[in-house]
């Protein structure tokens, strides 16, 4: 498993092709907006994030909020960690 | 004396930019007739509900409530640009004037000197 | 006619601080004249000194200065901006208690108003941003 | 008549509903880019940023060349100039 | 020892991003076996013809003739990318793998470590 | 597991660098360790000893110094960064005849031979980026 992280919207494009199936996704920063949108596949986003920009209910199911020592724990359980920015 | 426009089009809180664009707008606003229009990425500045306590950085947003005092002529933003992001003006802290194309084409030559942010 | 320049990208990190230096030049070549240069956001970053740039890149933070000094053009950069990125007069220096200061000759620190009163007299204004 | 300067691709979006039909765009820096598509209006673009890109001969029809002493007489001839970025 | 893959997605010349992505490249390979892939605009970078004479600033597109000198493994870019920007590969100043979605996927799988300028 | 961590962007310019700290501080809350953080782009604007925020903003770049040095974190930004953005040491402002320095405490400047080893070395290696 290959952990995906995106800090602004326009990282999506980037990665979108690089994305395998087992694959896992975290949102960060300004990356949370996707949330507002339909996505492939399933993703974590920084609970802080999602405060600070007032998209706690505005966010698409499924979309997990997860803190920073979640956000390590999947570094750990990932193979590596690829950042797109 | 000139009239200006101002043009936010950054989202928040990712970088300083849209907190030292609102900066500028009420500094601004002291001076001159100024208005305002969100494109982009800017109408996420509006977004109700922000709350940076847990990042530890400025909830600049809060400041939007003072715009009317500070005598803030027209406050806008694009039409396009919150459908594009599946938001309504009933989603924004302050009543927000959304703009088709033809109406921000008017507000843009209505004033003397615009600013993007 | 008389511009006012705006820049919002410090040096290497963004062609704004660059662009607008060929812009401010060819105002002048072109027999019009500038009010002021203002410096916001990462464009402040122009006005440190301590920049020291490879041989082979063009070194546009001293090119701005001796375009300021030798053309008497005003260049402001923001104190809100300057103090959150650490760039300092010996005044703002004082007062913050920090051990020295690193604006370059040629820049003067100055309030968001210069921003707004070049704007509003200039002919024509025109940002270069990020 | 406004001139619109755009820096970067993505500055396109910010403005495409802003251009009036009788303005004019300069495009700079990374915005020259954007003569790689087919554009709705009629553009310049400078030309140091075209060289520098190696995109002197790959650009679509019409796009103008200029210098910094046009980009100048432009603003001049414009009442206002919108900077997308 | 590590093996690394280099990504490089700036466009050129805007930012100084994309000249200090290949100065990591370059001396990451002096020190482990690197890989480089190009996505969005970083495909860019490898345009034949760059001229920055009259600009000023340093053309460091040369470099990218250096790569297989100093020992990069693979040198690939994101074929969907180069087809969205109407770009071939006959384009670039040096040979060039484009790879598609599952070639780009096993690229990434048959590093240890990844870094993106 | 032992990370390294990268981070592009500057205080208030870019979040980057505060997410990086938050990162930073779970990685040692979590029993890991860091063996290096690298500052490279813009980030090395991190490493100024010289900035002054508004007392209602993060001092982040602080932030970073007391991190490094209360758990004996190396925090090194990348020299070459470091030259084009006016950040310098005082072996590197004696080098270029600058008037001063102004790396903060807790910063370390140093080459980019240090990002290579600390990605290779680490178990893990995560970018903050702009």
């Amino acid at each position: 498993m290959i952990l995906h992280t995106i800090n602004k919207v326009a990282g999506l494009a980037l990665c979108q092709h690089l994305i395998a199936a087992d694959d896992k996704v975290v949102l960060l920063e300004d990356g949370v907006y996707l949330g507002l949108q339909p996505l492939a596949f399933s993703i974590c986003a920084i609970r802080l994030d999602v405060e600070a920009r007032g998209l706690v209910g505005r966010l698409k199911e499924p979309v997990e909020l997860i803190d920073y020592s979640d956000f390590v724990s999947l570094c750990t359980e990932a193979d590596k960690i690829c950042s797109w920015f | 004396m000139s009239s200006m426009l101002f043009v936010f089009s950054r989202p928040p809180h990712g970088s300083i930019n849209a907190q030292e664009g609102l900066d500028a707008l009420l500094m601004g606003s002291a001076f001159t007739a100024c208005s305002v229009l969100f494109v982009g990425d800017g109408v996420l500045q509006l977004v109700t509900g922000q709350s940076t306590d847990a990042l530890g950085t400025k909830n600049f947003s809060l400041s939007f409530g003072a715009l009317k005092d500070y005598g803030v002529t027209r406050i806008a933003c694009s039409m396009p640009d919150l459908l594009a992001r599946g938001l309504h003006k009933s989603d924004f802290l302050i009543e927000v004037e959304p703009l088709d194309a033809a109406g921000m084409q008017a507000l843009i030559r209505h004033h003397d000197k615009v600013l993007n942010f | 006619m008389n511009f006012a320049i705006v820049v919002h990208g410090g040096p290497y990190s963004s062609q704004a601080c660059l662009s607008a230096l060929k812009f401010a030049k060819a105002v002048l070549a072109s027999g019009h004249s500038i009010n002021r240069v203002f410096f916001y956001h990462d464009g402040v970053y122009t006005a440190n000194s301590l920049i020291a740039p490879p041989q082979d890149e063009a070194p546009v933070s001293r090119q701005w200065q001796e375009f300021g000094t030798g053309n008497k053009i005003e260049l402001i950069a923001c104190i809100a901006s300057c103090l959150r990125r650490g760039i300092l007069d010996e005044t703002e220096a004082g007062r913050y208690e920090k051990s020295g200061s690193n604006i370059a000759p040629g820049f003067t620190i100055s309030g968001l108003g210069q921003l707004i009163d070049a704007s509003i007299n200039a002919d024509r204004v025109v940002t270069f941003g990020v």
